[in-house]
């Protein structure tokens, strides 16, 4: 929880940077941005960061 | 029930949120006690442009003869420029009505009031659906020693209508972009416009270099800017409103005399007489309705959204208010998430913004720097004879972050649109900077702007 | 070695080149037998706009009686025309010259031509520098069938001092940017304007759609356009020049009459006459100048950039290319890595492209999906009284991945930065459609195209 409670509220920026589209998707898919590494500058995350986040997830909860 | 969504007004936000519903396979239905389109589309966003156009266009021949190309004598028909105005809206709010019965819509016409929950009053009938959105807009601020009566003291309702002749000397209260807009529509049909804004500076919201680089334009094509000042008053006398003025630092006071004064000090949204206490919607003090992210009120099924939410007073928030609450209503996981909201001032040159001002983005302790390209120095603003303004960049010097874009430049609502989306695609300076802009356009000097937060911009010397 | 950089052109590409070597701490020359500024700023880009400017305002002085607006008789002092239109190219390459001094870059005057592969004639001195840049340009491609005489056949540059009077029936051959802006520039000064084009299209490069849209609105101002035609030859009467034209197609031939023909059909490399050979820098058949990404020819410390390079011939691709070649120089990382290089048509509407056409997006294996948003539907192109265009939007229906964007639209260059920086940021087209656009705005059409790709605009039914 205490990873959760946020990169957006702790980090310098005030929002987790990422793409519109991503935040749509993570929002989708009930994934958290705040725990996700983005790989664009300055971490900014991407569709396919929160693919890859939501793939692992998956295979982990399989496992 | 009757409806999946019944949506109250049928402004931006409203009509927006219903045909996103429509589109997402709800049953959908809209009381409207005036006309569809709602402010934005009847008496704010597009008759004013309408006008701004128009006056741009008188502005723009008399200098023409910088190119050698002078007109005879100029004539205005101001009875076909208000028809051609009330055309433009007519096909618009047409096509808001034609849009709804494509995507069917239920339009229903009256004055809605909540009877309980589900239940809204809309005319003489009665109308049951699972959710609701509020979409009743705002009104204009009164100032109670200006009561509006829209000959002499007129709100932007009236001056609207454009009076036959123009006024000879008009007074707009307040400097946002209502009273600006009008001012410069005025003061190109031939009216001497004096403006005057309580804050210190124009567009009080803006940067504030952006705000002083308009005013410095505004004031090059004549009209008169006063700002830390305030009106208090006005006697009627044979030769027109006697205006008492008052300089708000120094408390000094004078008389002026105008023919017209446009009171324009702000809107406040309508949420009196809807029966939201009896259903339980919370409201604030200053009547502004109380939503979270995906715009539920504090009675989960019923929404609101646009000016009754809260500033800023924009359309084009409305409307994406509207396209969420619709989506959450159909399912979707939607919510209001945005980096910046975009205002524009549509004078000549346009104010445009978007993201943070340099004193915001201090205050929240970035440690910014600056980039800055004037259209002085663009080829392209050159050759359309408009060369006031510039751009300006807010940036965070430790990320590279583009925190806000400032834009006074002809064309600066369209230049937006690429300011607009850097900041929700959360790009660095550098991404702008290393985009190709095409040549020779005025979008080259967001380029410039961006090169010039690393001083490496090329047709500028950057210090 | 006198220089870190020797400079050959001081056209957008070389001036470029040169000032970025300068910020980035090199010793820099150029060389430059001409005015600065090269073709771009001389006898290209920016003169071309300006009259273009002089036309619109000519045209949009015609249409105000829409909104009741009339004048007495034009005028035109076309002497007056074309001295604002060189000061404002004086003003600008003034402006080089400026940032020349500024950067201390020596700017050397004269032919320049390779003695060595360090060492470079130019006119009498012999200069050394440890890298070169060549940056020559290009001239107008002639057709042998019109021999330019500058006043019966002309090429761009004869056609950008306009004649008194005006021309009474013009042919434009070839139907490129060049073409066809003259073709709009002569219409608006009240010749009689047609243009044939070999291919089956005009802006043979462009979307086929947007191609058609912009023709439809051309010949709709008056100006005859004939696709898949050619112009044979020509000969000299008492009343004018009568030119045979040969439908590709059908082979069949007629006579037209003419004052005036502007040869309009491309640009070739200026690379001979430089003593490449001698210094071992290939160049192809057709004349360009081979480089890897960073710019550099067969000789690493020898480089190319702008139009002597390759196509397309575009003042940007000629600056961003120089801003590269200097980095490289400099050290750093830097290569000619864009994902779509812009371009534009600066005719009203503006015909304004990146990226992918559907055509080569589907040759290219996508599974192309396509949104459109007509600017009739635009409520602020309606109060701008100029509704003609289109935004199309190419995505790849798999990714969602934007492909292109394809504008004919008023102002289409301005809405430009927001395709070029979306293409470069690798948005999908969800990214445009939630990012809030202003409004009313012409940008808004941007983002409505978006919503169509997805079936989900809202000013239009998405069929
Ligand atoms: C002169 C002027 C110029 C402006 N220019 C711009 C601009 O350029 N750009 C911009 O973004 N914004 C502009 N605005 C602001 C913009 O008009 C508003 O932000 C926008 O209209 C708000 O939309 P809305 O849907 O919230 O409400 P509104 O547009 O106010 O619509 C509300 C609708 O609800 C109806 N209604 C209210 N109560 C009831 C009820 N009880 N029953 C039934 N129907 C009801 C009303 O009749 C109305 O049609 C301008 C405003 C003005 C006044
Ligand atoms: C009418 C017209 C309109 C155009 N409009 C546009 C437009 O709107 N947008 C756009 O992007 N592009 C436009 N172009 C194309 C644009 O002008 C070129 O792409 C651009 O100028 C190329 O830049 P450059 O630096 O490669 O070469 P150039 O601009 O051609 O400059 C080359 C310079 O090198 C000098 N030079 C050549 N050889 C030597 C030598 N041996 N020694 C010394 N100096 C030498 C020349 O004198 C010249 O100054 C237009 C072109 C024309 C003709």
């Amino acid at each position: 929880e205490a990873a959760r409670s946020g990169r957006a509220s702790t980090n310098r920026y005030g929002r987790v940077l990422a793409v519109p589209a991503a935040r749509q998707l993570a929002r989708e898919l009930g994934v958290p941005l705040e725990e996700i590494a983005g790989s664009g500058p300055n971490g900014r995350i991407r569709v396919s960061d929160v693919q890859a986040y939501a793939q692992r997830g998956e295979s982990a909860a399989a496992q | 029930m009757d409806y999946d969504l019944l949506v109250i007004g049928a402004g931006p936000g409203g009509y927006h949120a219903a045909i996103r519903a429509a589109q997402l396979g709800l049953k959908t239905a809209v009381a409207e006690m005036g006309n569809v389109g709602g402010v934005c589309l009847n008496i704010g966003c597009i008759p004013t442009k309408a006008l701004l156009h128009a006056g741009e266009e008188i502005r723009s021949s008399k200098h023409a003869s910088d190119f050698g190309l002078t007109f005879g004598e100029m004539r205005l028909d101001i009875a076909k420029l208000n028809g051609w105005k009330d055309g433009i809206v007519k096909k618009l709010t047409g096509g808001v009505s034609t849009l709804f019965k494509a995507n069917k819509i239920t339009h229903l016409v009256g004055r809605a009031r909540f009877v309980d929950a589900h239940t809204v009053q809309v005319g003489d009938q009665k109308v049951t659906a699972k959710n609701i959105i509020i979409a009743t807009g705002s009104e204009p601020a009164a100032l109670p020693a200006f009561p509006v009566d829209q000959q002499a003291i007129v709100d932007s309702t009236g001056a609207l209508v454009v009076p036959d002749p123009v006024p000879g000397r008009m007074l707009a209260i307040g400097a946002g972009a209502i009273g600006l807009e009008f001012a410069q529509v005025y003061n190109n049909l031939g009216t001497r416009v004096k403006v005057i804004e309580f804050a210190p500076q124009i567009v009080p919201a803006a940067d504030a270099d952006a705000s002083k680089e308009l005013a410095k334009s505004l004031k090059k094509q004549g009209i008169e800017i006063e700002v830390a000042t305030k009106a208090n008053g006005f006697e009627r006398k044979s030769d027109g409103l006697h205006v008492e003025l008052e300089d708000v630092k120094t408390g000094q006071k004078r008389i002026e005399v105008f023919d017209r004064v446009l009171v324009a000090v702000g809107r406040r949204p309508r949420s009196a007489d809807l029966g939201l206490e009896a259903v339980g919607v919370k409201v604030s003090e200053r009547g502004f309705i109380g939503v979270n992210k995906q715009m539920q009120t504090s009675v989960p099924h019923i929404y609101a959204i646009g000016d009754v939410v809260g500033n800023p007073m924009l359309a084009h928030k409305a409307m994406k208010e509207g396209l969420v609450a619709a989506e959450v209503i159909a399912g979707k996981k939607s919510e209001m998430d945005v980096v910046g909201i975009p205002s524009v001032v549509y004078t000549t040159p346009e104010l445009a913004s978007v993201g943070l001002t340099e004193a915001e983005a201090k205050e929240r302790g970035f440690k910014v720097k600056i980039g800055n390209f004037p259209l002085s120095a663009s080829g392209r603003a050159m050759t359309l004879g408009d060369t006031d303004g510039f751009v300006k960049m807010v940036a965070d010097a430790d990320s590279d972050l583009l925190l806000g874009v400032h834009i006074v430049a002809p064309h600066g609502s369209d230049l937006l649109g690429e300011a607009g989306l850097a900041l929700e695609m959360a790009a660095t300076v550098t991404d702008v900077a290393l985009t190709i802009h095409a040549h020779p356009t005025l979008a080259e000097s967001i380029l410039e702007a961006a090169e010039n937060v690393h001083k490496q911009a090329i047709h500028i010397l950057n210090r």
